[in-house]
């Protein structure tokens, strides 16, 4: 094909990173709407904006989510992308495939849409890029028939997303996959079917890394963490030490709570003064390991800045257990909190702003959870507090 | 051609279908890993079995043709195992030892970049922009790829004093997470949105409209049976655009970037951070966005030279404080950087001692 | 009896009028000052000359009778040189070292209490009470006496890590400065207010009244011609009433005090710091508020047991975190406690490092 | 006279500290207004309830400020304080005093008053507590006639106060009491006639240690400091450390920008990053002594918690030079800030109250003063920001 001049887009093509350009072009050879694609984006570049419209309604029969329409404005200069919606398959926990399964997705869609494709989405989902309306049922039997359903989107519970945790990581206090399969599983009607004041998100990280940025972007963060005493293997501190590594400066004098000492040879912690801040034991992963007794805290409300600001989610449990035979009792506590929020919020309220209005006492007394100093970073500044009628009982 | 039958509410495939059987086998009992080079770690599980990661660069935005020849790739290597990171690189699993060399030689063959971890950048996490958002203000993808060719050195090679995650969002809505991050982009609007009264009569709720605005700069007018926006008030989130789109909020010509930096999400040290604002503005120059490359590099290139090892951008700001951000960089500190929006109150000095 | 004639805007005498010989010759030219015991302490000048300081405490409600007393010993030790503090102590301003000992001798013959001067308890900075406002919720010179009592050996002999500022507010105006203090007493309603709406109508602005409220728990009631409040929103500052005076706030049974903690004012070391909520509620028990003067001495006993030399116990807080100081002094965490006003998005925790 | 049974009041004479009960007592022995406060005052105590009306709208001839109108809610119970108001005397900066000086001031006031003071008053006024409507004139005409002004009260400038500075304290950079004086004078006709949208504080103290407590509590706070160097005596340095001094814990490791050293010989300090906090001068006194280039920091807002929490002082000027020849400077700078204020303010809404509607931006703007780092603790966190049409020419 390649209908289009793009020298602006041509620039992007240079230099060492890989180019999504070449990657639209590759797709542009063969797919229509992709070539059309590159010929809208070109002229964005050069007007400097984007020609799409908002995005109407459309998805699949029975669904409320997972497809994100969109049109060009320029239909006519660009009829390929005249529809160019994207459709989510959600990931499998964890982003793990195997080459059959892939190149089965990439079969269907190079048959009903643009060949392009996010791997991934900054929700988790698996993006395809670019289909037209009528595509959406084909594409929906072709891939729920195989096991690959579609991924929230509008009001409604969007795509848990996960770290890698137990599967390849040493550091896991929880099973990631686990928790995060289980609650997508569980909220499937709520994922498709929008009826949420707004979007509802959930990320686990298997610790305090947080390397699925749950605390950052969830209205739902579960984070793993420990409690005991850090295991410590002096010999591996020794061979750090002997490595090069310069245990003071590096380790000690950075740990968040001064609880830790170096005498030249053995590493003493004092475990009741740890903060569980993972820096230690992430940065000498061979001599140091989480103390035994797993579990998460379950951290509420963070999200973009839109209305009133970013937020970053807040201690609403500091230390709850989550086994296996534990994930009911995580899923009872998110349908708790869902149950609150959906209950009081606004439309387009988030969780986060929701507790904002109304304080964070509701939502406790809601699930049942006691205030702790955990919670908070410190107490309230000014005299101005509230009292319950049940607190005047005491 | 007729279609299979379709299914609902199955959800994704169970995860274990999809993961090698070292993995399997060994689910939850890693013992500790080790950095082998900028691209490749191993995990080594208490069992003592190992586990072989090769982390390849990606734009995110894959055509299907470049899906299959990686998954060829992997089945040469990884009996077809591959995985994609939380910031959409990917990484082939290896299981046996000896095909990791072999992988590595033939991925750099085929022109793949291997890298990203450790203390180094890895892949931006970024947004639509004009490839796919209504909303956008900016392209998301071009700016990482002009970025990323200046910065991809930190991706294969060089060492930082820490991760330093990059990120890019097409408008304030911040689909990427511009909020948290080390260094970030985001789009940014100048101009108060005109707005078409005849259109937002018909297509909107004018009590949705008003309720969108964050500064309450939107009020009901009756007279034109649509909206007016006090020019004082706003401050061109777009907010109103997106919940009704006849108010215009783009303006080519006066839209541009932010840069932003210091945000952090581990709990590590100290706890997470939202990114702050560093410089207000950069008119979009596609397609390579000199100007805002080269800010950040400059960023990164301070940082290098006056962090500590392990301390994240944030950390060693809020070490040196920001007057010392501001003079090491040689960045303009201006009205924009004072906030007036909800952290005002937190933000402005309380105190006498401060450096000069 | 004739007056004499009245000026007008003569403002305060000009303070060189008061100032003892060696300050005029010494006036700016002070090099350091050594602390010679808890309530004396010289500074030398440049030139070598001395001046000797005396503290002596305060309780603040002086009667002309105890003026005259101090001013004569002031005459015969000091040529009639005083000051008082900041923090309202006195200050007998010696010239003639040889003057200093008898001076302190005849202080402590007749009573006086001397000390306040370095890292220890000065006086408490407090507020009118029953004593004088309308205002007050609980009674200010009451409650500092009954600590002062049981806290004196830190004002004439103990040290601490550090000074350790106390203050009491007899209501949330709060007067004194609770908000910035190591410890404060700071009175509290718990009660919504009642109104008197007859009196609403004739006496007070409504649109000043509802605008008074801080969380607009006030509405105007045009039926009564008076306002109505929302229960649910109402946290009792009593604002309303201060502009409003048939809105009643008090309800002897239910106020009292709560204590705060932490706050700070000097930029030593760590910015000032606002004071924070340690317990949330006392019942009024006067004379002597037994409860309040225990929570107070366990908070200062376990500072003492647990700072750093030099550490505020705000700066000892934040560095053990505010997890140990609950645990620590025992002090029970509740509801309370949850910032859910102006501070509310920083105070609560965004970090998954903390301390059980 | 003592016409009252003080069971409760009496508690308050037993104990070391010295007490008001006693104070009360000494001037009710000859004075019936503090007899009847001391029997007001048992009531409160007995009732937990204080017994005092709004004040009213009372002062002298001309003034709108300075007394504080107070009423007994029980006048006939307690007659001699049916009339209970304040008179607020101007004090002297830096609270300096002669005993004659004092002693005429009783004189008086044993004459019109109740005999009893707060010497002083939260602001910084000596206070006489307690007198009739009638007496005011008396008072008043007394009192000015002698040079004793009333200080300020209600929507107008109040009576500003300040640190002991360079009468008598080596840290001193600016000569807070000769500012303090300067101001009170300079705004006589705000001080006594209310003309403000509500009341405007001003305190200077001559250092960072901030011994008038000027960060907390004052619409403009005036606080000094240096540029330059830190002038070491390492003689002294030497005998701190002689005399048990643990520099290292107590100096260098507190201090908060890092900048010092110490060789267990001599002290180092990189200039550059001192922040001018004053921890290690203030604890080394002999040793250590500021730079030799005086001015001070200007902050603007602080106040108590009513209405939207307190607020500490924010840095408006950084650095500004405040030598006798610069006090008009400073008087200028107060002025603009007044009037920005003036113009803006909301009835019953302070300096503070107003930047947090409006930014910072219009303030730094009305009085001239540049953006810079040193006014922030962090730039601001969300995209949100305002462009002005001045901003477009640059
Ligand atoms: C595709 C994706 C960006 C990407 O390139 O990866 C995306 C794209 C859009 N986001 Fe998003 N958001 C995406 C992840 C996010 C995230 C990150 C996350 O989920 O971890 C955020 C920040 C976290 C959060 O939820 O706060 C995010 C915060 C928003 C917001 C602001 C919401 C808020 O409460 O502040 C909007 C505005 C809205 O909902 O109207 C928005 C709206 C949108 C819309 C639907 C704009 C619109 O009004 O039509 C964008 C559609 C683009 C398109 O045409 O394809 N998107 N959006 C991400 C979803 C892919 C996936 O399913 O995996
Ligand atoms: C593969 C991935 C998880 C996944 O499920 O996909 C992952 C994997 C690992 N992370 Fe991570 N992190 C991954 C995203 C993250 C994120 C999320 C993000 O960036 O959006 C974070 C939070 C970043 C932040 O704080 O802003 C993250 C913060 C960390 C940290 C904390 C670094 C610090 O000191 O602040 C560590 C510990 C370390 O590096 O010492 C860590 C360590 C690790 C280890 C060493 C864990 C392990 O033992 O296996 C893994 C390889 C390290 C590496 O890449 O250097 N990982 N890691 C993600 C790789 C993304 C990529 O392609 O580069
Ligand atoms: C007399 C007085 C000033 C006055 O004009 O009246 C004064 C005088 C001195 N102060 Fe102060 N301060 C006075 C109120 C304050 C206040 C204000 C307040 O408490 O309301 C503060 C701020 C408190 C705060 O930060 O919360 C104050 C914080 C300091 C500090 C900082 C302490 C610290 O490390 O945090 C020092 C330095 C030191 O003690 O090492 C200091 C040091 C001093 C020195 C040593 C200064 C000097 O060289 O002369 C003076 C005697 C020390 C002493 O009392 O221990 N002064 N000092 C005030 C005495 C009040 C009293 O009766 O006790
Ligand atoms: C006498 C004094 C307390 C004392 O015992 O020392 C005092 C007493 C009163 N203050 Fe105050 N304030 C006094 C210093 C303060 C301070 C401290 C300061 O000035 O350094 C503050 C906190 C700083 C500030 O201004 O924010 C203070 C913050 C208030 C407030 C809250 C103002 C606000 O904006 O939040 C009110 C309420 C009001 O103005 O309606 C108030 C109101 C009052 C009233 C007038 C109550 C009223 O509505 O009638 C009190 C009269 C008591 C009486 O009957 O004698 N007073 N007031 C202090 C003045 C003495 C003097 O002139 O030297
Ligand atoms: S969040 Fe923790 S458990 Fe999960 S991958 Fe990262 S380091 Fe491993
Ligand atoms: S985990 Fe963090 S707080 Fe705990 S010992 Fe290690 S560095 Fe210190
Ligand atoms: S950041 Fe804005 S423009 Fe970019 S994808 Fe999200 S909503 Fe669209
Ligand atoms: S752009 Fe944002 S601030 Fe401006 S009117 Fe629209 S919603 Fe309000
Ligand atoms: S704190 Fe309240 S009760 Fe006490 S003097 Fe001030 S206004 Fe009156
Ligand atoms: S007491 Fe305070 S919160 Fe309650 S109604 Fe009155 S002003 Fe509002
Ligand atoms: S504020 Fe500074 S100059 Fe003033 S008395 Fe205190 S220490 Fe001295
Ligand atoms: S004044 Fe403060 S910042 Fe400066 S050297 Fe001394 S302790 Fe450090």
């Amino acid at each position: 094909m390649a209908k289009y001049d793009t020298p602006m887009l041509d620039e992007l093509e240079k230099g060492p990173w890989p180019s999504f350009v070449t990657e639209i072009k590759k797709a542009a050879k063969t797919n229509k709407m992709s070539d059309d694609e590159l010929g809208q984006l070109e002229k964005s570049f050069q007007t400097k904006r984007g020609y799409w419209k908002h995005g109407g309604i459309v998805g699949v029969l029975g669904y409320g989510s997972g497809v994100i329409g969109r049109y060009s404005s320029l239909p006519e200069e660009f009829p390929g992308v005249a529809h160019f919606h994207t459709y989510r398959i959600n990931q499998p926990s964890g982003f793990f495939y195997t080459s059959a399964a892939l190149k089965e997705i990439c079969d269907i869609w190079d048959k009903y849409g643009s060949g392009l494709t996010n791997m991934h989405g900054s929700t988790g989902d698996l993006v395809l890029l670019g289909t037209t309306t009528e595509a959406l049922e084909p594409l929906f039997a072709e891939y729920s028939s195989r096991g690959w359903d579609l991924g929230g989107s509008g009001s409604a519970m969007r795509t848990p997303s996960c770290c890698v945790g137990m599967a390849r990581c040493e550091w896991a206090n929880i099973d990631a996959m686990g928790i995060c399969n289980h609650m997508t599983q569980h909220f499937q009607d709520e994922l498709h079917r929008p009826a949420f004041p707004y979007k509802f998100k959930i990320k686990v990280s298997g610790c305090a890394c947080d390397c699925v940025a749950a605390i950052a972007r969830a209205d739902l963060s579960i984070i793993g963490t420990w409690k005991g005493n850090i295991r410590i293997d002096q010999a591996e501190v020794k061979k750090y030490a002997d490595g090069g590594m310069d245990i003071q400066s590096e380790i000690i004098d950075m740990c968040p709570t001064d609880c830790m000492s170096y005498d030249g040879g053995e590493i003493k912690i004092n475990d009741v003064q740890c903060s569980r801040c993972m820096h230690c034991i992430a940065k000498m992963t061979k001599a140091l390991r989480q103390g035994e007794e797993k579990g998460a805290t379950v951290l509420v409300g963070s999200k973009a800045p839109i209305v009133v600001g970013s937020l970053i989610s807040w201690v609403l449990v500091p230390f709850i257990k989550c086994d296996d035979e534990d994930f009911e009792k995580l899923t009872e506590l998110t349908e708790n909190i869902i149950e609150w929020w959906d209950d009081n919020a606004k439309p387009r309220e988030r969780l986060g702003e929701l507790i904002e209005v109304k304080g964070m006492r509701p939502l406790l007394e809601a699930v049942g959870v006691d205030p702790q100093p955990q919670q908070v970073r410190e107490p309230r500044k000014d005299p101005f507090f509230f009292w319950a009628d049940s607190d005047f009982e005491k | 051609m007729s279609l299979p039958e379709r299914q609902t509410d199955v959800g994704p495939p169970h995860f274990e279908k999809f993961l090698p059987p070292v993995i399997k086998n060994n689910y939850g009992k890693w013992k500790y890993h080790e950095v082998l080079s900028p691209g490749t770690m191993v995990h080594v599980a208490e069992s003592g079995d190992e586990l072989y990661t090769v982390r390849v660069a990606s734009p995110r935005i894959l055509a299907t043709e470049t899906i299959r020849e990686v998954c060829d790739l992997a089945e040469k290597y990884c009996d077809g195992h591959l995985r994609f990171t939380t910031r959409n690189n990917i990484e082939l699993l290896i299981s046996d030892k000896a095909k990791l060399d072999p992988c590595v030689a033939e991925l750099k063959e085929k022109g793949y970049m291997i890298g990203g971890i450790g203390p180094r950048i890895s892949n931006v996490i970024h947004t639509q922009g004009w490839v796919h958002c209504h909303s956008a203000c900016t392209d998301a993808s071009g700016i990482v790829k002009a970025m990323m060719d200046e910065l991809h050195e930190y991706f294969t090679t060089k060492e930082l004093p820490n991760k330093v995650r990059l990120a890019v969002a097409c408008c304030v809505n911040m689909c990427g997470a511009v909020h948290v991050s080390d260094i970030a982009v985001v789009a940014v609007h100048r101009k108060v949105p005109t707005i078409d009264d005849e259109n937002v009569g018909k297509m909107c709720e004018i009590p949705t409209t008003v309720g969108s605005c964050p500064t309450s700069a939107i009020r009901p007018n009756p007279k034109t049976k649509s909206v007016s926006i006090n020019e004082e008030k706003c401050m061109y989130c777009g907010n109103c655009f997106t919940v009704c789109p006849p108010i215009d909020i783009h303006r080519p010509e006066d839209d541009g970037v932010a840069i932003v930096v210091g945000g952090k999400i581990g709990s590590l040290r100290t706890s997470p951070k939202f990114s702050k604002l560093a410089i207000p503005f950069f008119y979009n120059e596609p397609p390579r966005w000199p100007k805002v490359v080269d800010a950040i590099k400059n960023i990164i290139d301070v940082y290098a030279a006056n962090a500590k090892k392990h301390e994240r951008v944030g950390e060693w700001i809020e070490r040196v404080g920001w007057e010392d951000f501001f003079k090491l960089t040689g960045i303009e500190f201006t009205f924009q950087h004072i906030d007036d929006f909800t952290f005002m109150r937190d933000t402005l000095r309380t105190s006498a001692a401060f450096k000069y």
